[in-house]
């Protein structure tokens, strides 16, 4: 149970009344109760797709962490520890058993079944790839009763625990049979989880806000929050993520009071909020980001590992960082393909990519490799500011290296269908790209994307065709203990610099803002909001 | 007249018909794909394809229009790719700002631009006029953007008068509304008024040269009369032409306006739906977007036989 | 102003009249030229008078404010903001200059034919009705981002929207031309179509579009700039006024000469167009007020 | 004489306040006695409008301005005046009536507000009272059915009864002054006697004193007291009607007056040729203006129209507006499709010919428009102008020029006018041009549709000698378009009258004009302003020969549409 439980009655009762207010308020067609604690945050992008799994946009997952819950959620120690179900393991390692805890309700009223969570573990693992991974190896799963789920395995698999709990991009997220037997290919229809936090569909406007309540029926867990693990104890009534496509502007609404929250300002623009005493600016996701890019292996040039060795080498992680971030403290160079900070961080292998660029040695190896002066693709969104200064850094880097380089504008959107084609890149294909992951996204092999030698039908865009990666990676999967997966990790890493597999371009944060009003942001890879206080 | 309406609305049909294909043709035959859209950065080709099937998308162009014509017989716009709502429902969460900005900005507009149109031409060729003219080929020649900003620097951020964004329903009270919609309605505005300003200059120069004009002088009449009994009421249809044709411009204005401002309008839904390929609510807003051209247009002809009585349907 | 009864003014009249103001009337249109001419020779002599390559970035000197060896400052990629400003003028003046020129050879012809075949009238201006009847810009950002930001997509872009508008002003010239007198006359004489068309019809043309092209030329470029505002524009790898300023929106508060001298050329430019268009329309046609304003 | 009710004294303006540009008016002095008309006549740019809008203090702003002189009315200095003195004055103490009924009237009133507002600008009566005085001047002015003119809009009533409004409007204070600018140039001749009279009726019951502009000899003949003839700019001389009339002192007026054409038709030429080069049977125009559901509404512009014309003769075409006249010519020239009937051309009916099969027959028969400033491309040289049409039929183009400069010398300009363009040519000048060019395809038939109508007097006397000379030398064949009795007379050998898209009364120009035999035909004679006076002669004109007995109505509309 929880520590604060004789506050609790006292501030349902406020909340009630509250609600009850707005309610009045409301049907007399006024838009929102004043008197509710409401928190209004700015979040990096629009919430327009709903469905958590179904996509790996990180607003529906941040999204999803409000309104639905997992089964396991990982800590600050990047170890599994259970939120909805506590777990056993057989000793054999094959056979799991999750017991649902008391209390746990749907925001329709029902009871979160076992039944439910098999059906929701199911379609999630339809969609995600470490799901699949988990499901190619598992016998069984069913609900042994209404609150029991049991998994059983065809073979041990050491982080069956960690995909169940894993924190991006697609989590195993909870949700009942009636929802979770949507197709994996379809959006789910209805927002209905067990979450700490309640959708309010009538004032869902996609691509400009989203409302959420406090679920007044959620039961947090005692334990004290730590990452996305602990209680989500919630101490406002509302939250209201609304966007702002011009990140000025909601500074200027941060600083006048309009909002209490911004995810993500620019790390150029923080100057603007300097020295204003209402406003903390700090790091939430203190693992921050990875940014890399990534080459096409199907068509020249990029089909010849020389020349992308020459590509790897014209790169400098600082020109691009500084391009992207510009503020040193919030960047770092990492040539770690699992992202700097994590357990299986290593530089093995990165020799070429922490010179800071070496134009010779790559004008020296396109010679070798008898580069003809194909221009690369080079795509490049105009919209997203996150991921528009790398592919023009980039070109720069790579024209002074020798490439004869076509920079092609786009929106992301555009980028996003067109890196799915598998065409030579003048018929509509490319040749290089650039994008960026949290760092639980790439932070080991198995739920890295980029590392998969499976080939144009089984690979992440670019589709390396490695046999010898996939018997890397299947040794990972193998190893059972740390200092062998790190070993197996390391060679991964190695031979991925050594096919140029992808090329990581270093490391950042990004700090969110808020006003000092609120208090209890929880660090952790996702922004949440329980735990957050708000003062008047 | 009713005959008229009945055939200015069977006019419209083919107006419709050649901006639906033609939406229609621009989305499906250039590239991009809602489904990686909606899949997210770690989709397979395999599952793009699959959730490309359950969309639709994989059926021959024709198939999709003709479906689609169906569904808009039918007077259904179609459900959002992307967020699986209701294209009409999008549009009604979004038409009340835009409109009600537009329907600013227009007040603001006409009763900026008309009397200094008239000042204009009435002392044409003198120093207003001059002022007046300069004063509207500025609204023209600075993007609004720029206006935009440099109305936020100085009233909302300097002067601090204005919040710098954002925007209150009408419903919630007058003073709510005005205090966010004025700056980008003034901003809006700097077009439209150079715009009505000008035509009404133009038109005014015309009839103040007309005879009725000296006939009213002869009679004796004031100047005031004369400007505005006289030859206003006769200048007014090429201004109220202007004002209908610059409703594209509006329009174009309010998509800008919008992502400035905040205001979540359909010019923003609009933009936000071509970047992630959301076809049915592009389709769906560029339609309304037309057919509110052609109606708006519709009612100003209509107006046309109020303003003159010659005018008759 | 009531223009004296036709009786009583003397032949020499207005012209004289007009010559009073002479200095006044031309002083604009001199000095809009004058500036034109300036920017066109900048965008011409960017190479020379650039001191630094408009692409070239020096990631440690980004958002600098002016100095010595940046004499504007950098952008956000420590690119010298001049530079790219000199640079800029030449893509935005191409736009301009490309977009008129598309749209009057493209929308001359049809608006001639549209003005002399009732059948082809009918269909052109139903497809020129339903292409006015989308918002331009709204079409613009669609085509440029469906099909991609190169230059060209941008300037078929902007034309697009445009051309229905040219087609309509020449086939309405055309349509009240060809009851002049001097066109049944032609007709009386035998003259062919052919020929009608070219001799009698389309010189009636010429002045309008003149005045209208100097408008088409400067929403061009302002249309340039609003669409990399929405995201839909030139790559940055080719500066143009629009991009400069759209990409420096973001630092509009802390650097806000990245919009402030882009925008001060680009609204400085536009002005000189359109100054200079007035200035050609009282010229060449005084008729035409009506018209031009009307766009 | 009386002390004037209005004074004009050493009138100058100038185009702006400049004293160096150039004059307009150049010391003209003037006065009118109580209940006096004065007409002040003179062509184009003499200067009489000028005239008129100095003294209601009207002329355009900044373009014109009064340097020096006085204008007095009853004493009153109007130069001195200031603004507000001057909108007082005006009403109530001079009044003025425009040209165009049509364009002087706001269209987008009703016409009883607008004779509204003057008794609202200038008097404090209760709106009743205002509505009463308001109707009571309709009637005045004899319109039918007052409450429903005082509700209508311009465009619902006609011509004659707009300008009925505008003298309602101009008297209704009783002022001491009219001024008539050329009140009843616009109109036919029937509604300009009758508007005549209505002035001359008013002028009687109040008073008042009129200055009448007009460049009609005809008009002054009928109600000019006294005559003031001006000339660029200057007076020219003042008297009486009868001695201005009669015993003109200056050259200027003596020759202004010689160049008015008579009733009297010219003598009958013998009938060189008895081939017809051009005929029309049965020819009718119907405009169907498609409706939306509904029957085609239809005009019927021209029907049943039969004529023949011989080589080497003039047939005029005379009636006024509406009459039709003109979608005869037009559709003999094959620019508007005929509806019904034929059209011989030298025997070959051209009525329906396709674009192409008429190409052949367009050389046949030219026309001269109207307007000679818009009958000209201002883009193209004279030269070009000329040659355009021989050249369309393969006459090489050098030759086409040098046609082009022996036809020019024919009409009487200088063969460098070749290189100039239209703009630089007076109207006559033009018209000659336009002359020139149709006799460049040496066609059988030339169709002048009001060729002289938009010519002063002098100038059109040129003209028309010119055709007549060309039709000696050339042996063409003139269909005249006119609604100038004058003018056709002097011209035509036969004359069709029409009226409302028929032909009422065809026949030889000396029969017709002197013993018509239709109603119609004698009403055209009898309102012809100034029929009593052979102008050129300086003398009344011999009575006509004793009209006809009154016939039976020969050609009488059959019923139709």
């Amino acid at each position: 149970m929880h520590a604060d439980v004789d506050a609790r009655p006292r501030r349902w009762l406020k909340g009630a009344s509250l609600l009850f207010l707005s309610a009045l308020a409301l049907s007399g067609m006024s838009d929102r109760p004043a008197q509710a604690q409401t928190v209004t945050a700015v979040m990096h992008s629009g919430v327009r797709i709903l469905d958590p799994i179904i996509t790996t946009a990180h607003i529906s997952r941040n999204h999803g962490y409000m309104v639905f819950d997992t089964l396991l959620a990982m800590d600050s120690k990047y170890r599994p520890q259970p939120q909805m179900a506590e777990y056993k393991v057989s000793e054999d390692g094959l056979t799991y058993t999750f017991t649902l805890r008391d209390g746990l309700l749907w925001h329709d009223g029902t009871p979160v079944t076992a039944e439910d969570c098999v059906v929701s573990l199911k379609r999630w693992a339809a969609r995600d790839a470490g799901g699949q991974m988990l499901m190619d190896r598992t016998e069984s799963l069913a609900a042994a009763d209404a609150r029991t789920i049991t998994l059983k395995l065809k073979e041990p698999f050491a982080y069956t625990l960690d995909m169940i709990a894993k924190p991006s991009a697609v989590p195993a997220f909870m949700m009942p049979k009636r929802i979770a037997s949507t197709a994996p290919t379809e959006a789910i229809p209805e927002q209905i989880g067990s979450g700490p936090f309640r959708f309010v569909a009538g004032e869902f406007q996609p691509g400009v806000k989203v409302v959420y309540e406090k679920f007044k029926e959620y039961k947090p867990r005692s334990e004290p929050v730590d990452w996305l693990a602990g209680g989500k104890v919630v101490n406002v009534d509302r939250v209201e993520w609304v966007t702002m496509p011009d990140a000025q502007t909601a500074i200027n609404a941060l600083m006048s009071g309009e909002i209490d929250y911004m995810e993500q300002p620019p790390v150029d623009l923080l100057p603007i909020m300097e020295g204003n005493e209402d406003i903390t600016v700090d790091i939430f996701n203190e693992l921050g980001y990875q940014t890399m890019g990534r080459m096409n292996f199907l068509h020249p040039p990029f089909n010849n590992p020389t020349i992308r060795r020459a590509a790897l080498l014209a790169m400098n992680q600082e020109d691009v960082l500084q391009a992207l971030v510009g503020n040193p403290e919030y960047y770092s160079a990492c040539a770690s393909m699992y992202g700097c900070g994590v357990p299986l961080a290593s530089d093995s292998g990165a020799g070429p990519i922490t010179k800071k660029g070496d134009p010779k040695e790559a004008q020296r190896l396109l010679k070798e490799a008898g580069y003809d002066g194909t221009p690369i693709v080079l795509m490049q969104p105009t919209d997203v500011t996150s991921v528009s200064p790398q592919p023009v850094v980039a070109a720069q880097l790579l024209r002074k290296a020798g490439f004869n380089v076509d920079l092609q504008p786009m929106d992301w959107q555009t980028l996003v269908g067109r890196r799915a084609s598998q065409n030579p890149p003048s018929q509509g294909g490319w040749n290089m790209f650039f994008t960026n992951w949290v760092i639980p996204e790439v932070w080991t092999p198995l739920v890295n994307p980029m590392l998969n030698g499976r080939g144009p039908k089984g690979a992440w865009f670019g589709w390396p065709d490695d046999p010898k990666l996939e018997q890397l990676r299947n040794a990972f999967v193998q190893a059972k203990t740390p200092e062998a997966q790190k070993e197996a990790a390391v060679a991964i890493q190695t031979h991925a610099y050594e096919t140029v597999n992808y090329i990581p371009l270093g490391q950042y944060t990004s700090p969110a803002a808020w006003r000092k009003s609120l208090t209890g942001i929880v660090k952790a890879p996702v922004p949440i909001f329980w735990n957050v206080k708000k003062s008047k | 007249m009713p005959g008229y309406l009945l055939r200015r609305i069977l006019a419209a049909i083919p107006v419709m018909v050649v901006v639906a294909v033609f939406v229609f043709l621009l989305l499906r035959l250039t590239p991009g794909d809602p489904a990686a859209v909606l899949a997210g950065d770690m989709a397979t080709p395999e599952q793009l394809a699959r959730i490309r099937a359950s969309l639709g998308l994989d059926k021959p162009v024709i198939v999709q229009f003709v479906s689609w014509i169906g569904q808009l017989l039918r007077g259904d716009l179609g459900t959002s790719l992307i967020s699986q709502t209701p294209v009409t429902t999008l549009i009604a969460q979004r038409i009340e700002p835009t409109i009600s900005l537009a329907l600013l900005t227009l007040l603001l507009s006409i009763l900026i631009a008309v009397p200094l149109g008239v000042l204009a031409a009435w002392r044409h060729g003198g120093i207003t006029d001059k002022a007046v003219m300069s004063f509207s080929v500025l609204g023209f020649s600075v993007p609004v953007f720029v206006i935009g900003y440099i109305l936020i620097q100085i009233f909302a951020i300097d002067l601090k008068w204005f919040p710098v964004q954002g925007f209150r329903s009408i419903s919630d009270g007058i003073g709510p509304f005005l205090q966010r919609a004025t700056l980008p309605s003034l901003a809006l505005a700097s077009i439209y008024v150079a715009l009505i300003a000008r035509m009404t200059r133009a038109s005014m120069l015309e009839v103040l040269g007309e005879d009725y004009v000296r006939t009213a002088r002869a009679k004796g009449l004031r100047e005031t009369a004369v400007l505005f009994r006289h030859a206003l009421r006769n200048a007014a249809v090429p201004i109220m032409t202007v004002i209908g044709t610059g409703f594209a411009l509006l329009i174009s204005g309010v998509v800008v306006t919008e992502s400035v401002f905040n205001v979540p309008g359909i010019g923003r839904l609009t933009v936000d739906a071509i970047l992630a390929r959301d076809y049915p609510v592009i389709q769906g807003l560029i339609l309304l977007t037309s057919a509110l051209y052609v109606l708006i247009n519709l009612v100003i002809d209509l107006s046309y036989s109020l303003l003159d009585p010659r005018i008759r349907y | 102003m009531a223009e004296t009864d036709t009786h009583a003014a003397p032949v020499a009249g207005p012209a004289q009249r007009r010559g009073r103001n002479l200095s006044l009337r031309r002083l604009a249109p001199v000095l809009a030229g004058g500036i034109l001419l300036l920017i066109v020779a900048a965008a011409l002599l960017a190479g020379a008078l650039a001191p630094h390559d408009p692409l070239q970035m020096m990631p440690s000197q980004r958002l600098k404010p002016p100095s010595e060896a940046y004499p504007l400052g950098t952008d956000a990629f420590g690119r010298d903001l001049l530079s790219r400003i000199l640079y800029g003028a030449r893509i935005s003046l191409m736009v301009g200059v490309g977009v008129t020129v598309i749209t009057v050879a493209v929308g001359l012809p049809l608006g001639l034919l549209a003005g002399f075949f009732r059948t082809l009238d009918s269909v052109l201006m139903r497809i020129m009705d339903g292409m006015m009847a989308i918002p331009s810009l709204l079409l613009a950002v669609a085509i440029v981002s469906l099909s991609g930001a190169s230059i060209w997509t941008v300037l078929m872009a902007i034309t697009i929207p445009e051309v229905p508008r040219i087609v309509r002003l020449v086939r309405s010239i055309v349509l009240s031309a060809r009851e002049e007198p001097y066109v049944e006359a032609a007709i009386s004489l035998g003259s062919s179509l052919p020929r009608i068309l070219r001799r009698h019809l389309m010189p009636n043309t010429l002045a309008p579009l003149i005045v209208q092209g100097t408008y088409v030329c400067a929403s061009a470029i302002l249309t340039e700039a609003i669409l990399s505002f929405l995201g839909a524009g030139i790559s940055t790898e080719t500066p143009s006024w629009g991009n400069i300023m759209a990409e420096g929106r973001m630092y509009f508060q802390i650097r806000p000469s990245l919009i402030f001298w882009p925008g001060l050329l680009l609204s400085v430019c536009i002005l000189s167009i359109n100054l200079l268009g007035d200035s050609l329309r009282d010229i060449l046609d005084p008729r035409l007020k009506q018209r031009g304003a009307e766009r | 004489m009386s002390a004037p009710i209005l004074s004009v004294r050493d009138l100058v303006v100038g185009i702006g306040p400049d004293a160096a540009s150039p004059i307009v008016l150049d010391g003209v002095s003037l006065d009118i006695a109580a209940g006096e008309t004065l007409c002040l006549v003179g062509e184009s740019g003499s200067g009489k409008s000028v005239t008129s809008l100095a003294v209601m203090g009207l002329l355009p702003r900044g373009a014109l301005v009064a340097r020096s002189g006085r204008v007095l009315l009853e004493g009153e200095d109007l130069l001195a005046a200031d603004r507000r003195r001057l909108r007082a004055l005006r009403a109530s103490r001079m009044a003025m009536i425009f040209q165009e009924p049509m364009t002087a009237l706001n269209p987008v009133m009703p016409v009883g507000r607008q004779i509204d507002e003057v008794l609202r600008a200038h008097t404090s009566l209760t709106p009743a009272e205002r509505r009463r005085r308001v109707l009571s001047m309709l009637e005045q002015v004899h319109l039918p059915d007052v409450a429903r003119v005082f509700a209508s809009y311009p465009h619902q009533l006609s011509g004659g009864q707009r300008q009925r409004i505008m003298i309602a409007m101009a008297l209704i204070l009783e002022p001491k002054l009219l001024i008539a600018d050329e009140p009843t140039t616009a109109l036919d001749v029937t509604t300009q006697k009758e508007i005549l009279r209505l002035v001359h009726e008013l002028q009687e019951k109040q008073g008042t004193s009129v200055l009448f502009i007009t460049h009609d000899m005809g008009v002054v003949a009928e109600i000019a007291d006294r005559v003031c003839v001006m000339h660029q700019g200057t007076v020219v001389e003042t008297d009486t009607v009868d001695a201005i009339l009669r015993a003109p002192r200056k050259d200027y007026t003596r020759r202004l007056l010689s160049a008015v054409p008579s009733l009297t038709p010219r003598a009958p030429r013998p009938v060189a040729s008895a081939e017809i080069v051009l005929e029309t049977v049965e020819l009718g125009k119907v405009y169907a203006r498609r409706r939306f559901l509904r029957r085609a509404e239809e005009t019927v512009a021209a029907e049943a129209v039969s004529f023949a014309l011989r080589r080497g003769r003039t047939l005029g075409i005379v009636g006024e507006s509406g009459s039709g006249k003109s979608t005869v010519a037009r559709c003999v020239m094959r620019l508007v499709d005929p509806t019904a009937g034929a059209i011989r051309v030298k025997g070959r009916d051209i009525s329906s010919l396709s674009r192409s099969a008429l190409q052949p027959h367009r050389k046949r028969i030219q026309m001269v428009f109207q307007d000679p400033y818009r009958s000209l491309n201002p883009r193209v040289t004279v030269g070009e102008s000329i040659a355009e049409g021989p050249t369309n039929y393969g006459v090489p183009r050098d030759a086409a020029f040098a046609r082009a400069r022996s036809l020019l010398e024919i009409v009487g300009l200088p063969p460098d006018a070749i290189t100039r363009y239209p703009h630089q040519f007076s109207g006559g000048q033009r018209q000659r041009i336009a002359i020139a060019r149709a006799l460049a395809m040496e066609p059988d038939v030339l169709v002048a549709d009001e060729a002289v109508s938009a010519l002063d007097v002098s100038v059109q006397a040129q003209v028309l000698a010119l055709l007549d000379d060309i039709q000696e030398r050339l042996g063409v064949s003139l269909l005249f378009i006119t609604h100038d009795l004058r003018v056709a007379a002097q011209i035509c050998d036969d004359i069709a009258v029409m009226q409302k898209g028929r032909i009422v009364e065809y026949g030889a120009a000396s029969e017709v004009l002197t013993a018509p035999r239709q109603a119609y035909t004698r009403q055209l004679l009898d309102a012809a302003p100034g029929r009593d006076w052979d102008f050129a002669r300086f003398m009344p004109r011999e009575p006509a020969a004793p009209a006809a007995a009154p016939v039976a109505d020969v050609a009488k509309p059959s019923g139709g549409h």
